[in-house]
């Protein structure tokens, strides 16, 4: 039975994103008693499935590494992995939070010496790579896990597979009679950091992401790229294999649409311009981009990096929203539309489109304690009458790494505020 | 399951003598097995189509439409009214939209009305005949009256535009609504899939730009040839009219040799119902479905 | 404190006693490693495992302990003992999962781990449990400078977790910019409608604020001191100085527009019914005030047409204007357009964009604009032509591609934001150094530029927060935007980075948070980010010291001054413990109780260098932990195997590496030392800004020392590595050792 | 330029967004639209040469103020009512709605060459329609043909009389409604004066003066 150590002074942040590391580590740095509690059987959330951060290009996992480290030098957090919180109870300053924890299979024995794994041969779909690849049904989600301890799929769980990974761990760590517990805490204030979703692709029917393999979003491309990625980190189309070296990018793939998402999810113009780098540095001359866009929205210093990949002489930009996507004869995706500066039809033949998905908030079609209040796009919202329970991140609203962590930041005050407000009255 | 009735809006096309009038022979069999009654709307006159913008205004238009409201309501009271061409059912539908959320239009046209000595309480439903069978009878229902399954026959599902958007049918998707497939793998036969199901067919350009217009039917009928299709099927009077009569001046203008069977689901039913070719009105296709002829022969 | 009993735990579990031999790395740890209590076990990271480490220090005094087993990174839940020095062989990742396991490879991974062993014994025994810095400050009030809607909000919200706040704010009343609005972009749904600017609420709010206190007319004259202990002097017009005690600061001192004067060819100073987003405000509040429409300044007559353009003197590639885009200007224009919708809906209103730029819900706010019947159009406008009472607007459709010209009685050029973010540092101290040659010129340039002072800090390296870019005072970082180069101090609002004000409200919340964090910590003695709690700090022999200041010029963090007899004066609270003064002192006076020039060195000295005829060369990586290291392991946690001939040492970052290290290695008899740090240059990546370019600096410099060694440059390799680097990482060490063994042995073998 | 052109062209002034607004069916909408260009990327005559404005481009010309341009535009003409720009607007405008708007007020301004076939398909068609209350298909394709004039009307004729012949055959036209004969409504006075009415009251809400017209 897990076991939490939790008071009307603690604060309880519900997901391990980055979003909800930074406001735990940043309350628990301050001196806060924190609970960390993350979905995935690992935390750094969406962040660390994406391969470069514009505007430097530099490495999400290097952030993580520090926030681990902070972490794990942190007596006062204590983290909860493949847990979701199923209800709330009470009010500002005392809440009885209840939360379920999947069984791991595997307990905190585990070295990530790998041996479970060697046994296992069954194979399921990899997560972590958006399902573009496989990995063994006894798993280490990512090298970069924390906690760094193997995973095993309710799947193989009382097969002879489950058997033979439990036979072959030598320290005890998996226990294959780990059942679903639920657990209640207390909990001061309690941040709400879930993150967002990709819009699914295949609603817009007219992009055919459900027809044609070669039409994939950008997250998806972010694994594409990463070497650590399905492909080893070579951009290759999915049909066959072939190098991707004409790609097209179509900007706001879902948002800015009455008929998808409303609002603006602000980081994937930014995004595709990033992505023309990994072509651009994978194919040289050869490796052509095309984005087509509406607005490109390259708020503050972005613009420098904008200006730079306007000035690359292999990236085009067509503005203009592509109608509708076909498919030529040798399964090469075709866009379809209206360059609308001076108005010029086209019909151009890519390798690969990338559609620059819009943020939906994660807990969308999620039920969620109502508790915590969202506003009409799903994006949660402060509640005044409940002040006690604040949003952090993407779970606000559409944003960069760097907002979302702005946001966190600033959510972890606010909770902070009510636990004092607590001690100050214990006292 | 109890006899459902309908105020029935043939349309002009779908008259006795008119370009549809083997879809009205079909729909009226069909309706026989499946135990609907329909009894047309008294004087029902035309909804203006979509082509008659330019001309009628905005006002005269709604009033055409607002003239059978009222005459349904009067002759029908409490029934739906079913359409069976898909302009009609957007044309009246339409109106009906815009007439209940503009109070103003709403009492212009009741002014025009009174000139016909009608008026207008609450406008009826306006339904298309797809509709009723999907959503009031159901595909198992639809299933149970199967006599003789289409077996082994290729089926090019053309849902064109009007019953498909803006409205469509619900719970379909603008870009690749599945009912029609449905209804074809309903009666047993197989739905091929192919890329211009939803495809425009130049609609009344046909008349006015035909060769814009037979560019486009020439893509349609195209792709669903190279799909294996061996008939198409439409539940639209201009879309069947369209694909259908131009093939021969398509093949001059393109030398392809097109001579492909252009069939209303009402036909596949009827017979797949155990209807005859003449019940089926296979007659009034001027391309000769030879295969369903047959068909119904045995 | 007690006298020091060390012991040494070797683990046989991942397969560590299968691939080597655990015996004789026990017999290594006792009769070299010199360690009082040996214990090899099966599962020492299990409870009963971490059950005999804890015995043994509660029950045999055992106050220094090195771990033979994983890596430092990983089950550091389990081998947590916060009482006593620990150190960990990295014997898992290290050694036997870089190793391939055959015979062949047997003997080598072998002396690999012995040395690993050598080398913890070594490092544990040169390190002291921090005691944490006693000279703290504990005063815990937060000093905000400038008044306006940031700081306001940073004051109220630090108050509300208890805190006491000093705001200081150089104007007669508070509101800066947000003051001057006649309304505000819409903060919540349906974000269809500008809101109240929100000025007065806050005010009022302060006001009632015990815990707030206010000065206005006021500059910051002066601050001292340190993180937990500053001391400001605020000079009030009235000529009163007052001195106030903070413990941390935070600069909100917004922005200003960019001054439309340079922008003739739009029109401005030509015309007066060309005016840039602050006169427009001026003209709606007046409007407002006198309960009449919008009236243009030429003759006062009210406007029944106006024309926007985005991004006037923004987005500008010649070089002559603003490069970057201010964020928030399409939104005010927006919200502008909207003054004069509501209150006449046929005044003609037209915003001219290239791209129009409202993320998030602005989305909302265009849209609900749009519906008020405002005109939006893609073109580029090439000037405004003053002509009497109107103005000509030319420009480029971009849609219709044409050139073509809107008539308008007002236009408004949204010329964006331009940080009061203080002199910039690099400049000013050039300038200084030409004044102190006695340049005339320089002097008057010095005085205009710490006139623009905020914070006139008493720091050896300047009197304000260094610039990122375009003169904002951004953090570099990505993950982590509040961090600045003075610990702290914390910038937030557009003086930080261009915002709206939704944003400003929640950076200037997270800023707050910062501040708490910073005091709470500066009381404790702890670390600030990236080494938050981190309780070593850097001690100096100043005995020992030549005065050569390379510390206090070094330290990326300003945090060294220098005392009146020009020794260095370190002040422990502002320290972020990277180490490179440690790094750049030549004659080694400084060092951290757990890290230090002897930890790293007497691991250097404790492999075992096998003579020049072994063929055995050995290479030393010095390997930056917050992403070399990591790389290292996770190439272990892939296998993918690298040459058994490296010994790798974790170091805190580039900059902390000291040049003994290096001279050690190549006179010790190692064949090559390979460095790991982060990426330097304008992306940097060090987690301490400037460390790792430091580090390199100095390393260019060794190289001469090689030359006059008569050793091959090639012994000394620097490499920039990243994280992800795990596969190719390898790949470059195998590299490099091939270089290294085609060199042939070091003369200094054995000598 | 009609008498009806003029004095729009007075009362507008220089302001034509506010007239199509004012005057065309849904031209509320045009101010709605931002550029993106899906609307005339998913319209199906797009690919074929020969219009001169796709619907996006008619609402800027209409908010850059361009009345001739727009009137005298064949883009509204091109419009096969297939409503894939309807439904695909990421605004939500009714783009194939807003196109008849336009198309049917520059028919009203007299623009548009009688010459163009499918405005003058739309005259036919209603004025047929409305003439029985029904459609007459025959009497509409014959005055289709014959809108070229006699000569033109044969040989279009001769061209189409395979089609025809089709047809008749699969008695799917009715040669005799040729001469009016075959379908009508009952009550067709009701039906012409309901629609006199609604002329009528048209004028009156678009503020239109027909009788100088």
């Amino acid at each position: 039975m897990t076991s939490v150590v939790a008071t009307n002074q603690t604060i309880l942040v519900v997901g391990g994103g980055i979003s909800g590391m930074t406001a735990a580590l940043e309350a628990a740095e301050t001196g806060k008693q924190v609970v960390l509690v993350e979905r995935n059987p690992y935390l750094g959330g969406r962040t660390i499935q994406l391969y470069k951060y514009f505007p430097k290009m530099c490495h999400p996992t290097c952030g993580l590494e520090i926030n681990l480290r902070r972490l794990k030098a942190n007596p006062r957090i204590q983290v909860l992995t493949m847990a979701e919180v199923s209800g709330i109870r009470g009010e500002r300053g005392s809440y009885s939070v209840s939360v379920k924890l999947k069984p791991r299979y595997v307990n905190e024995n585990c070295t990530a010496c790998g041996e479970c794994a060697k046994a296992v041969s069954t194979e399921i779909d990899d997560a972590f790579n958006y399902n573009l690849g496989k990995t063994k049904a006894a798993y280490l989600p990512n090298d970069y896990a924390y906690p760094q301890r193997y995973v095993i799929d309710s799947s193989i769980v009382g097969t002879a597979e489950g058997e033979a990974a439990k036979a072959a761990c030598k320290y005890g760590a998996i226990d294959l009679d780990m059942r679903e517990e639920e657990l209640t805490l207390n909990a001061g204030a309690i941040v709400w950091a879930t993150g967002w979703k990709p819009y699914e692709a295949e609603k817009i029917v007219y992009y055919g992401y459900d027809r044609f393999p070669n039409v994939i979003t950008n997250v998806e491309f972010e694994r594409l790229a990463d070497p650590h990625g399905p492909t080893g980190g070579r951009i290759l189309r999915p049909s066959d294999g072939k190098e991707a070296r004409n790609i097209a990018f179509i900007q706001c793939a879902g948002s800015r649409d009455e008929n998808h998402l409303r609002h603006c999810s602000r980081f994937c113009c930014m995004g595709s311009l990033k992505q023309t780098n990994y072509v651009q540095d994978q194919y040289g001359d050869a490796g052509k981009s095309t984005i087509y866009y509406i607005d490109i929205r390259a708020i503050d210093r972005f613009e420098d990096f904008y200006a730079k990949v306007k000035a690359n002489p292999n990236v085009k930009f067509v503005k203009s929203k592509v109608a509708r996507i076909t498919e030529d004869k040798d399964g090469n995706p075709v866009c379809n539309g209206v360059d609308i500066e001076g108005y010029h039809r086209y019909a151009n033949a890519h390798d690969l489109v990338v559609l620059a998905v819009g943020m939906e908030p994660e807990v969308n079609g999620v039920s969620i304690p109502a508790e915590v209040m969202s506003d009409s796009s799903g994006f949660i919202m402060a509640d005044p009458a409940n002040a006690g329970i604040f949003g952090a991140g993407c779970a606000t609203n559409a944003l960069d790494v760097n907002r979302a962590v702005q946001s966190a930041t600033a959510a972890a005050l606010r909770a902070i505020q009510v636990v004092n407000k607590v001690a100050r009255a214990e006292v | 399951m109890a006899r459902k009735e309908y105020a029935f809006y043939p349309g002009c096309s779908s008259q006795m003598g008119a370009s549809a009038s083997n879809y009205l022979v079909s729909v009226e069999s069909m309706c026989r097995h499946l135990d609907i009654k329909l009894t047309e709307i008294p004087d029902w006159n035309c909804c203006g189509a979509s082509i008659s913008y330019a001309e009628s205004g905005e006002l005269p238009r709604h009033v055409m439409n607002a003239r059978n409201f009222a005459l349904s309501e009067t002759n029908l009271p409490g029934q739906d009214i079913v359409a069976t061409c898909a302009a009609c059912w957007l044309g009246a539908r339409e109106s009906k939209e815009r007439l209940e959320n503009s109070d103003r239009l709403m009492a212009d046209t009741q002014t025009a009305l009174k000139e016909a000595g009608l008026s207008i309480k609450a406008i009826p439903e306006i339904r298309h005949m797809a509709e009723v069978l999907i959503e009031d009878l159901g595909y198992a229902e639809l299933q149970r009256h199967v006599k003789k399954p289409l077996e082994g026959m290729k089926f090019a599902g053309y849902v064109g535009c009007q019953t498909n958007r803006p409205f469509g049918i619900a719970g379909e998707s603008f870009e690749n609504p599945m009912y029609l497939d449905k209804l074809i793998e309903t009666v047993g036969g197989e739905a091929v899939p192919y890329d211009q199901k939803v495809t425009c067919c130049g609609g009344a350009l046909a008349f006015s730009e035909p060769e814009k217009s037979q560019a486009q039917i020439k893509d349609i009928i195209e792709s669903a040839y190279d799909n294996g299709a061996e008939m198409i099927v439409t539940p639209c009077p201009l879309c069947q009219a369209n694909v259908e009569v131009y093939q021969g001046q398509i093949n001059k203008r393109y030398g392809t040799k097109f001579d492909i069977p252009v069939l209303y689901y009402s036909q596949l039913m009827t017979l797949a119902y155990g209807g005859t070719a003449k019940d089926a009105g296979l007659n009034g296709n001027v391309v000769r479905a030879r295969k369903l002829e047959e068909f119904a022969a045995k | 404190m007690a006298e020091m009993k060390t012991a040494a735990y070797i683990c046989k579990g991942c397969e560590i006693g299968n691939r080597v031999d655990v015996a004789s790395l026990v017999k290594v740890a006792t009769k070299e490693g010199k360690m009082a209590l040996v214990r090899e076990h099966d599962f020492l990271c299990s409870a009963e495992g971490v059950a005999l480490i804890n015995h043994d220090i509660d029950h045999e005094g055992v106050t220094h302990i090195a771990i033979g087993a994983c890596s430092r990174r990983a089950k550091t839940e389990a081998f947590n003992f916060p009482s006593v020095a620990m150190t960990r062989g990295n014997l898992r990742e290290g050694v036997i999962w870089i190793r391939p396991d055959t015979e062949e490879a047997r003997e080598t991974t072998q002396e690999m781990a012995e040395d690993y062993v050598r080398m913890m014994c070594a490092e544990v025994k040169a390190m002291k449990v921090p005691e944490g810095n006693q000279k703290t400050g504990t005063i815990k009030t937060v000093l905000v400078v400038g008044g306006g809607l940031s700081g306001m909000t940073s004051a109220l919200e630090a108050s509300k977790a208890g805190y006491k706040v000093v705001l200081v704010e150089k104007t007669g009343a508070l509101g800066g910019w947000a003051a001057k609005l006649h309304m505000r972009v819409p903060t919540r749904e349906p974000y269809t409608t500008p809101e109240d600017n929100g000025v007065a609420d806050l005010v009022a709010r302060i006001e009632a604020d015990a815990n707030i206190k206010v000065y206005l007319n006021a500059r910051i004259a002066k601050t001292s001191g340190a993180p937990g202990r500053f001391k400001a002097e605020i000079a009030v017009e009235s000529g009163v100085t007052a001195t106030e005690d903070v413990g941390a600061i935070i600069q909100a001192t917004g922005f200003s527009l960019y001054d439309a004067n340079k922008l003739p060819h739009l029109g401005y100073g030509k015309s007066p019914n060309v005016v840039d987003q602050a006169g427009l405000e001026a003209l709606a509040r007046e409007a407002a005030a006198a309960g009449l429409p919008i009236r243009r300044p030429s003759d006062g007559k009210e406007v029944k047409s106006v024309v926007f353009v985005q991004c006037a003197g923004q987005r500008d590639n010649t070089g002559e204007h603003l490069s970057y885009c201010s964020g928030y200007c399409c939104n005010a224009s927006i919200k502008q357009a909207t003054y004069f919708k509501d209150s006449n809906p046929d005044i003609d209103t037209v915003v001219l964009f290239t791209d129009l730029r409202t993320p998030g819900n602005g989305e909302d706010f265009y849209r609900a604009a749009q519906n008020r019947g405002v005109i939006f159009s893609k073109g580029v406008v090439s000037e405004v032509l003053a002509n009497g009472n109107t103005c000509t607007v030319k420009f480029k459709d971009l849609i219709l591609n044409e050139d073509t010209a809107a008539e308008a009685d007002l236009v408004v050029l949204a010329t964006g934001a331009v940080p009061n973010s203080g002199p910039e540092l690099d400049a000013l101290n050039e300038a200084v150094r030409l004044a102190e040659g006695g340049d005339e010129v320089a002097r008057t340039q010095v005085i205009q530029m710490m006139d623009k002072s905020v914070l006139n800090l008493q720091y050896r390296q300047g009197p304000d927060i260094p610039h990122f870019m375009h003169g904002f005072n951004d953090s570099h970082f990505i993950c982590f935007p509040y961090e600045t180069r003075r610990t702290g101090i914390y910038t937030t609002g557009p003086v930080r980075r261009p915002m709206d004000i939704a944003q400003a409200i929640e950076d200037a919340t997270g800023a707050a948070m910062k501040a708490i964090q910073a005091v709470e910590n500066a009381g404790l003695g702890k670390a600030a980010h990236p080494r938050a709690g981190d309780l070593s700090y850097p001690m100096v022999r100043l005995e020992g010291c030549t005065q050569c200041k390379r510390c206090t010029v070094e330290c990326p963090f300003g945090a060294i001054d220098e005392d009146e007899k020009r020794f260095p004066l370190f002040n422990e609270s502002r320290c972020r413990r990277c180490g490179t003064c440690m790094g750049a002192c030549p004659v080694r006076v400084i060092s951290f109780e757990n890290y230090s020039v002897n930890t790293v060195g007497a691991q250097i000295k404790a492999v075992d260098v096998p003579d020049e005829f072994s063929e055995k060369p050995r290479i030393l990586v010095l390997a930056c932990e917050n992403d070399a290291y990591p790389a290292l392991d996770m190439a272990g946690l892939n296998r993918n195997a690298y040459d058994p001939f490296v010994r790798v040492i974790p170091v805190r970052c580039l900059g902390s590496v000291n040049t003994i290290w290096i001279t050690d290695a190549l006179n010790g008899g190692y064949d090559g030392v390979m460095l790991m740090g982060c990426k330097s240059g304008e992306d940097y990546q060090c987690h301490f800004v400037k460390g790792s370019e430091l580090g390199r600096y100095r390393m260019s410099k060794v190289y001469d020392t090689l030359k006059s060694m008569n050793l091959e440059t090639e012994r000394l390799l620097d490499v920039e590595v990243a994280i992800t680097d795990i596969a190719t990482l390898p790949a470059r060490i195998n590299t490099y050792a091939e270089q290294v063994k085609a060199m042939g042995p070091s003369p200094f073998k054995g000598l | 330029m009609s008498d009806l052109n003029q004095q729009m062209a007075e009362r507008y002034k220089n302001n034509f967004l506010k007239e199509i607004e004012e005057q065309a069916e849904m031209g509320e909408w045009v101010k709605m639209c931002m550029q993106c260009g899906l609307c005339s990327g998913s319209c199906p005559t797009h690919f074929h040469s020969g219009w001169d404005h796709p619907p996006q481009e008619i609402f800027m010309l209409i908010r850059a103020g361009k009345r001739e341009e727009v009137l005298n535009s064949n883009g509204m003409y091109m419009c096969t009512s297939c409503y894939n720009c309807y439904v695909r607007c990421p605004r939500k405008v009714p783009v194939t709605h807003v196109m008849h708007g336009i198309a049917e007020y520059a028919y009203k301004m007299g623009r548009a060459a009688k010459a163009q076939p499918t405005m003058h398909l739309s005259k036919v068609f209603w004025t047929n329609a409305t003439k029985y209350g029904r459609v007459n298909e025959v009497q509409l394709t014959q005055s289709l043909y014959f809108k070229d004039g006699l000569a033109a009307g044969i040989k279009k004729g001769l061209e189409m009389k395979d089609v025809a012949l089709g047809l008749v055959k699969a008695k799917r036209l009715n040669p005799l409604e040729a001469l009016g004969i075959g379908h009508k409504c009952k009550d067709l006075d009701g039906i012409h004066r309901m629609l006199a009415k609604a002329y009528e009251l048209e004028a009156q809400r678009k503020g239109r003066d027909t009788s100088k017209a």
